[in-house]
């Protein structure tokens, strides 16, 4: 058994709404809406006319330097307009809307797959740079960026993400559990890729059947390994799970390169399988669809671009009790208040709230029960680092390792006193930003 | 060896100069508000009060038996010359020590502890061991409370204190509070 | 600078600049030895004539003193007087000097007469000298009176040790131990706070 | 030129720094030692006065009484030629008439906050306590000042043979050694007997020793 | 969906504890030992306890902004006080003693949450430097169960008439004083002279495990005081038995056992760090038995809380937890 990360939180699971249900690909929309940026890094650099015909899988925006990533078209159409329109991040951003040509049978154009059993470890990155393939973990992080560490840093393990803790979502374990194969296959370009030699991928114990998915298609010829987690949030987030998997802690300030890991969500890597599989880039993602407002909540394949008014259509409409909608996880995802807001490749959920699991609004005074410190995965102290939020000291805020919390929501999650510490921590980071920036 | 354990504990705690005797109020409102402050303050207390305890035990013994009425005005004018030129001593000698403590010593002599603990011990009729244990413990309790009131304060700036108790009202509150929790230590060795 | 006139010289000490409750000098006298009245009335007195004696003498030989001894001779002052007052009151009152302690002799280094021999007067007259000498005693005096009125009525139920309250009533005997004397002065300082806001919401309204 | 005048200036300023703080100093001392001659008369009265009004209420009013001085582990009523009387160990002897009635003497140790000076009288003849008063203490008012204040517990040093043992209010079979402590300050009325218990089992060789060697203090 | 969403910031759920929830908790589990005082100190127990509560609660009401008397805090601090009093306290007293504690003992600092001293035990070492005779003057056995311990209903601000030679002793003032050891048997079930809550103290140790199995109170704190006390004494005691009583009587006697479970766990006024409340725990330990075995008075769990209290910021400050991926020693357990 693995070692176990130390604190976080176990919140209610609440995956069985989706959990058994199977990939069903979603209709296509009328429209589709793609941001320039959906991804970390520069936004994209439109290369799409107003007017334009467009194919499935047709570049629409291209990679504006080595960290930033192409967009392509997730259905044969018209390019409608170019212009601003509701972002997955709250605000409004510069958008390419598709009218999509209702009876196309959203084929793919003729093109050349290469082998990539022939193509050497930068032509591997270069093709994956071509597909727009992102992390589908959350961060949508450009796979190639990390697929290309610096010469002076030596990667012995690939971690592979199948953790999923966030409650509710399935996206990773439907993935795992259908397609299993196709992870092995992403693994095995990867290692190529990256040029190591081991991977292991890390699944939390409450997905039995994708962990005995993985292990029955698991490669002879590659060392690779399954490790069952115990169930924990944020067992996921990177630095976790490589505590978990490998005991080895990514110092303070440093990423996973640092010591010698890629982390790369399982959907990510079976992504970047299909890309050489078809020669498809990354136009659709799966997408879990759940939440106690939603009437048939499900796991879809679905086009990059679609609007969530037609996801939930598609999937029953909302219940009368809804609160609020989610996109993402519920610990950690992002809220949203427009229906005409478009999926982009990093959401991996849609999450529909009623109003009794809504957090209240007001909170109380700080007890210092500290309970919080014993919560934060990073061991920060986020009474401290709240009660110097409130106080506007940032100084002090970033000498108490303001930059080491990654917002994980657990000091939020359990603090009796609904302090909404994640939040504050959030805007005292834009605040640091902003002053650095100055 | 349990009669100068008994003078150092009475001094630092249950006589505290600062708490119980109401010495040395002044500094104790001034450089209380950060830990760092108050800890180098106590340092250059416990440093001025050995000092001026040796002065005290030289004065009781050779010159004040003449002259009793010349004791407040040698008190304050030998310790005020000492602590000077020991002052110009660690300038010279040690410049990092002085810029720790340095900017301290003048405010410490023209204080009422110093000055109190010299008129205690002569009073009290203190031997030389006596009177240097006497002011080690009563530097040490000056410390404590500095400092204690000192880490309170800091924590304090990040509470919602009401408008009309910021400041003084506040500080004296707290060192009322800590006063009364120092009154735990009253009897202590005095054989129950 | 403006120039004051003498009403003011008087008055500031006594409430807008009191040397106690506002500016927050002299509090060990004002803690140590507030427990009766009495004392209250007899450490005033002394620091009184000491703060009186030293800014007469100050002021009026503040021309001849350089700067480099400024502060020494003014303390050699101070602790002359100082010294004439603990002789007397041993002489005349023994029974309170011996109640007042160690409290006498630290006149010499009450920040109060260092403060106004400093700030005033050696730099005024004689006649302005003493009004802010007097206005800054009244100020300190009060604040005692204050402290020892209260500390004594609850503390002990009298007043200059005649009983206020008869037989049964209970002491706070907290009120003349030292926790006492810190929250008292607390509470006064949190009443002239109260004053204070109350003054300045009266002017912003008007 | 200019190096040498601004060397004279700063001889001058010396000089006159000298002059200023010599002078003040001058004053200074003249000032307070008339004030301490001034006073002097009636502050050692005061004393005493309080010494003597102390003695006589622990000796119950002896007609007379002397000072005798600790000298080298022995009482002497002559302080030593060149020793400072008042900086010697006191003791003093009462007498009624012409016969010795007792000892007065002082002590201190810790009592319950600080120092509890007292003074008491002593009858070695019958090794009783006459009387107590306690002279200085810093016990909590109104419960350990009450060492001063209960007069009923002063009582209880009249005529108390040693050593002297405390019991509890309301406790006790009346043997003579026994004084009733004061509730709720327990620990000051055990200091109160312990004082005068050590203070006599140190005193009482060089008391003995005193009265064997001068028959009228028996 | 009725009306428009919520825009919230993550995270979205909410675990179910909270801070009103945990509070009266605590009321809760201070009611067995509540009545275990009223069992075994009659009507006068109720009295006094509910005389503190009004002090507590009406303070609060008057100086704190509305609502606040809904999170339970200063119920607790009422109740708590009122166990730390004699049975035979008049009212006034203990009403007055409520009142200071919220006012100077939590008001003061800004409320609920920002206090440096327990308000309940700042409330106690007020009453008992304000009336030390009041506060140390102890029910003796009374004919019937019915029958006052004292005179509760003393005149406000005249003394109680306590007729002379009725006070009793607490098992830690025979100790001191008298050098007689109260029955281990007694202790833990009770039947002691002493404050309300220094009785029964099983049944205190009970509710303290309830709360802390549902993380209301930190274990750490009573653990580590009770282990400091129960060593430390145990060690004196193998080397002087005559002088020194043993573990079991230290850790089973007086307050120690209240403090230790309820008082010396207030989050507010306790590290908030782990390491923090084992070095808080060890400090109230070893002072507790330093001021019951040298000091001049016969219990001293509330002053050793009450410096630990003033402790606490300073404590944090060096016992703030390792960050992850940062190499600085001094990580929790
Ligand atoms: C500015 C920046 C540079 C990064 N550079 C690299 C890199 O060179 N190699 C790498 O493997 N990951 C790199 N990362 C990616 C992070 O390791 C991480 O995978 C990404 O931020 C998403 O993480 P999350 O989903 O846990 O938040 C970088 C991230 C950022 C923000
Ligand atoms: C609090 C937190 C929780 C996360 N949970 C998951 C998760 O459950 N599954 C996952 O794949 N990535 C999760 N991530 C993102 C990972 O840290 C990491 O960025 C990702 O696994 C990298 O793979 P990708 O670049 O392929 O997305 C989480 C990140 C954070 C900060
Ligand atoms: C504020 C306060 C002040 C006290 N002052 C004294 C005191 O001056 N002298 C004393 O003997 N005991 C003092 N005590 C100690 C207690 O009253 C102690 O319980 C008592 O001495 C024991 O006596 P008892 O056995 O008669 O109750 C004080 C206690 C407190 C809380
Ligand atoms: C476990 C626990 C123990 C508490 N103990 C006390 C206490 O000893 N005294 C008190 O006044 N309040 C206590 N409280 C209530 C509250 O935390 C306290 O009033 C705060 O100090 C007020 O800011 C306690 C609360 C909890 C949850
Ligand atoms: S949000 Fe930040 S501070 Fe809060 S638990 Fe997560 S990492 Fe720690
Ligand atoms: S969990 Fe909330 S109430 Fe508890 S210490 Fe943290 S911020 Fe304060
Ligand atoms: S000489 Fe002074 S300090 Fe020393 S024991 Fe005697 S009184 Fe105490
Ligand atoms: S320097 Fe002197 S006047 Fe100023 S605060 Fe200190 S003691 Fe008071
Ligand atoms: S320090 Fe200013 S009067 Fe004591």
């Amino acid at each position: 058994m693995a070692a176990l990360f130390r604190h976080g939180v176990h919140p209610p699971e609440l995956k069985e709404l989706t959990a058994r249900i199977p990939i069903r690909r979603l209709p296509y929309p009328d429209e589709v809406v793609l941001p320039l940026s959906q991804h970390t890094g520069k936004p994209a650099k439109l290369v799409a006319r107003v007017g334009d015909h467009v194919e499935r899988g047709d570049l629409v925006a291209a990679a504006d330097g080595f960290v930033s990533s192409p967009v392509h078209a997730s259905a044969a159409g018209t390019v409608a307009s170019v212009e601003l329109w509701p972002h997955p991040d709250g605000t409004w951003q510069t958008a390419v809307r598709i009218a999509v040509e209702r009876y196309s049978p959203q084929a793919i154009r003729p093109r050349v797959v290469p082998r990539w059993e022939d193509l050497t470890p930068a032509q591997l990155v270069q093709a994956v740079q071509d597909a727009g393939v992102v992390g589908l973990g959350g961060a949508a992080f450009p796979a190639h960026v990390k697929l290309s560490p610096p010469k002076d840093i030596r990667i012995d393990t690939l971690v592979i993400n199948g953790c999923e803790c966030e409650p509710y979502l399935t996206t990773d374990h439907r993935t795992m559990v259908e397609y299993p194969e196709r992870v092995h296959l992403g693994i095995r370009i990867m290692l190529k890729a990256v040029g190591v030699r081991r991977a292991v991928i890390g699944v939390e114990l409450n997905k039995p059947d994708a962990i005995e998915a993985l292990k029955r298609t698991l490669p002879g010829d590659l060392d690779v390994s399954v490790v069952g987690l115990r169930v924990r949030y944020p067992q996921g987030a990177e630095k976790m799970l490589i505590k978990s998997l490998l005991d080895r802690e990514v110092p303070s300030g440093r990423l996973p390169m640092h010591v010698g890991v890629i982390v790369q969500n399982v959907a990510s890597v079976a992504t970047i399988a299909e890309v050489f599989e078809s020669g498809l880039p990354l136009v659709e993602r799966i997408v879990t669809v759940t939440g106690r407002g939603i009437r048939r909540p499900a796991n879809l394949i679905v086009p990059v671009g679609t609007k969530l008014r037609d996801l939930i259509a598609a999937c029953g409409g909302l219940t009368d009790n809804t609160r609020e909608i989610v996109f993402g996880g519920p610990m950690m995802g992002v809220p949203v208040a427009d229906l005409d807001t478009p999926l982009t490749k990093g959401i991996t959920g849609v999450v529909a709230l009623v109003d009794e699991e809504v957090r209240p609004q007001q909170s109380l005074p700080c007890i210092k029960c500290g309970h919080c410190l014993d919560a934060c995965p990073v061991f920060l102290n986020p009474q401290l680092l709240g009660a110097l939020a409130r106080a506007g000291r940032y100084e002090d805020m970033v000498a108490a390792h303001l930059n080491d919390c990654m917002l994980c929501g657990c000091c939020s999650y359990v603090c009796p006193s609904n302090i909404p510490l994640a939040q504050l921590f959030r805007a005292s980071k834009a605040a640091v930003r902003r002053v650095k920036a100055a | 060896m349990g009669e100068l354990f008994w003078i150092l504990l009475s001094a630092m705690v249950v006589n505290n100069f600062t708490l119980a005797m109401f010495l040395g109020l002044c500094p104790f409102m001034g450089v209380s508000a950060r830990v760092e402050t108050a800890l180098r303050m106590g340092a250059a207390n416990i440093f001025v009060m050995v000092l001026t305890s040796l002065c005290a035990w030289a004065l009781n013994t050779f010159v004040l038996p003449h002259a009793p009425y010349l004791q407040l005005i040698s008190f304050i004018i030998v310790i005020a010359s000492l602590v000077q030129i020991v002052e110009m001593v660690i300038k010279k000698v040690s410049p990092a020590l002085f810029r720790a403590l340095g900017i301290y010593l003048p405010l410490i002599t023209t204080n009422c502890a110093i000055l109190a603990l010299a008129i205690f011990q002569t009073t009290r009729g203190c031997t030389l061991v006596e009177g240097l244990v006497f002011a080690v413990g009563a530097g040490l309790g000056l410390t404590l409370a500095l400092v204690l009131m000192a880490s309170i304060r800091e924590s304090s700036e990040l509470a919602d204190i009401p408008a009309l108790a910021k400041g003084t009202a506040l500080v004296l509150i707290i060192a009322g509070s800590l006063s009364l929790a120092f009154m735990g230590f009253a009897g202590l060795l005095s054989g129950g | 600078m403006k120039q004051s006139t003498a009403q003011e010289d008087l008055v500031r000490g006594i409430w807008r600049e009191n040397p106690v409750l506002v500016q927050v000098l002299g509090l060990c006298p004002t803690l140590a030895v507030t427990n009766t009245l009495a004392n209250s009335l007899v450490m005033g007195a002394a620091t009184t004539f000491v703060l009186i004696s030293s800014s007469l003498m100050v002021s009026s030989i503040r021309r001849w003193v350089p700067n480099a001894v400024r502060i020494s001779t003014f303390i050699l002052i101070i602790a002359t007087f100082v010294t004439i007052a603990d002789l007397v009151l041993q002489a005349v009152v023994p029974v309170i000097h011996k109640a007042l302690g160690a409290f006498v002799p630290l006149i010499v280094v009450n920040c109060i007469i260092l403060a106004r021999q400093e700030a005033f007067a050696s730099k005024n007259t004689v006649g302005r000298s003493l009004l802010d000498a007097v206005g800054n005693s009244a100020g300190f005096v009060m604040a005692l009176l204050i402290m020892g009125t209260i500390r004594e009525l609850l503390g002990s139920g009298t007043l200059l040790g005649m009983s206020v309250f008869g037989r049964h009533f209970e002491p706070w005997v907290i009120f003349v131990l030292p926790p006492g004397g810190f929250l008292t002065l607390g509470v006064m300082l949190l009443g002239a706070n109260w004053l204070q806001e109350r003054r300045k919401s009266a002017a912003g309204a008007a | 030129m200019r190096a040498p005048a601004a060397a004279q200036s700063e001889a001058t300023t010396a000089a006159r720094l000298v002059k200023v703080l010599g002078g003040a100093g001058a004053v200074a001392g003249l000032a307070i030692v008339t004030a301490f001659l001034a006073t002097k008369p009636r502050i050692e009265a005061n004393r005493a006065r309080a010494v003597q009004a102390a003695i006589e209420e622990v000796l119950r009013q002896p007609d007379r009484y002397e000072t005798l001085y600790v000298v080298n582990d022995r009482l002497a009523a002559q302080p030593p030629a060149g020793a400072d009387a008042s900086r010697l160990e006191q003791v003093y002897l009462g007498y009624r008439g012409a016969t010795a009635i007792g000892f007065a003497v002082t002590a201190a140790e810790a009592g319950f906050q600080d120092l509890i000076h007292l003074i008491f009288g002593y009858d070695p003849a019958t090794g009783t306590i006459i009387g107590m008063r306690v002279l200085d203490n810093r016990e909590t008012p109104g419960l350990g000042d009450k060492i001063v204040r209960d007069s009923g517990f002063v009582a209880e040093f009249d005529s108390v043979v040693l050593p002297l043992r405390g019991v509890k209010a309301g406790q006790g079979q009346d043997s003579p050694g026994e004084v009733h402590m004061i509730t709720g300050a327990t620990i000051s009325s055990r200091a109160v007997i312990r004082i005068i218990n050590n203070r006599i089992q140190r005193l009482r060789p060089l008391l003995d020793a005193y009265r064997a060697a001068r028959p009228e203090a028996r | 969906m009725n009306g428009s969403l919520l825009v919230t910031t993550a995270p979205h759920l909410k675990a179910p504890e909270t801070t009103p929830v945990i509070m009266w908790s605590v009321v809760m589990s201070l009611v067995p030992v509540v009545a275990a005082a009223t069992y075994f100190f009659g009507p006068s127990a109720l009295l006094v306890i509910a005389a503190a509560v009004l002090g507590a609660v009406l303070v609060e009401r008057l100086l704190s902004s509305p609502g606040t008397l809904r999170d339970g805090s200063a119920a607790i601090t009422g109740i708590l006080l009122g166990l730390t009093l004699p049975a035979g306290l008049p009212l006034w007293m203990a009403f007055v003693g409520g009142a200071f504690a919220i006012a100077f003992g939590k008001v003061i600092f800004g409320g609920l949450g920002q206090n440096v001293f327990n308000p309940a035990l700042l409330g106690r070492a007020f009453l008992q430097a304000a009336f030390p005779m009041a506060l140390t003057t102890w029910p003796v056995r009374r004919e019937s169960w019915w029958a006052l311990a004292g005179d509760n209903f003393a005149i406000p601000l005249m003394s109680p008439q306590v007729p002379e030679g009725t006070t009793g002793a607490t098992p830690l003032g025979l100790q001191k004083f008298e050098h007689t050891l109260t029955p281990l048997g007694d202790l833990a079930f009770g039947s002691t002279g002493g404050s309300l809550g220094e009785t029964a103290a099983v049944v205190i140790l009970l509710c303290g495990v309830y709360l802390a199995l549902r993380n209301h109170l930190n274990w750490r704190t009573p653990a580590s005081i009770l282990l400091t006390v129960a060593v430390l004494s145990q060690l004196l005691h193998l080397l002087d038995p005559a002088r020194y009583p043993d573990g079991a009587f230290m850790v089973l006697s007086g307050g120690l056992m209240l403090g230790a479970v309820f008082m010396a766990t207030d989050p507010v006024t306790s590290p908030i760090t782990n390491p923090g409340r084992w070095v808080f725990g060890a400090g109230v330990g070893v002072l507790v038995v330093v001021i019951r075995l040298w000091g001049g008075l016969a219990e001293g769990v509330m002053y050793a809380i009450l410096l630990m209290n003033a402790m606490v910021p300073f404590i944090n400050r060096v016992t703030q937890p390792r960050v992850f991926g940062t190499t600085a020693k001094a990580s929790g357990p």
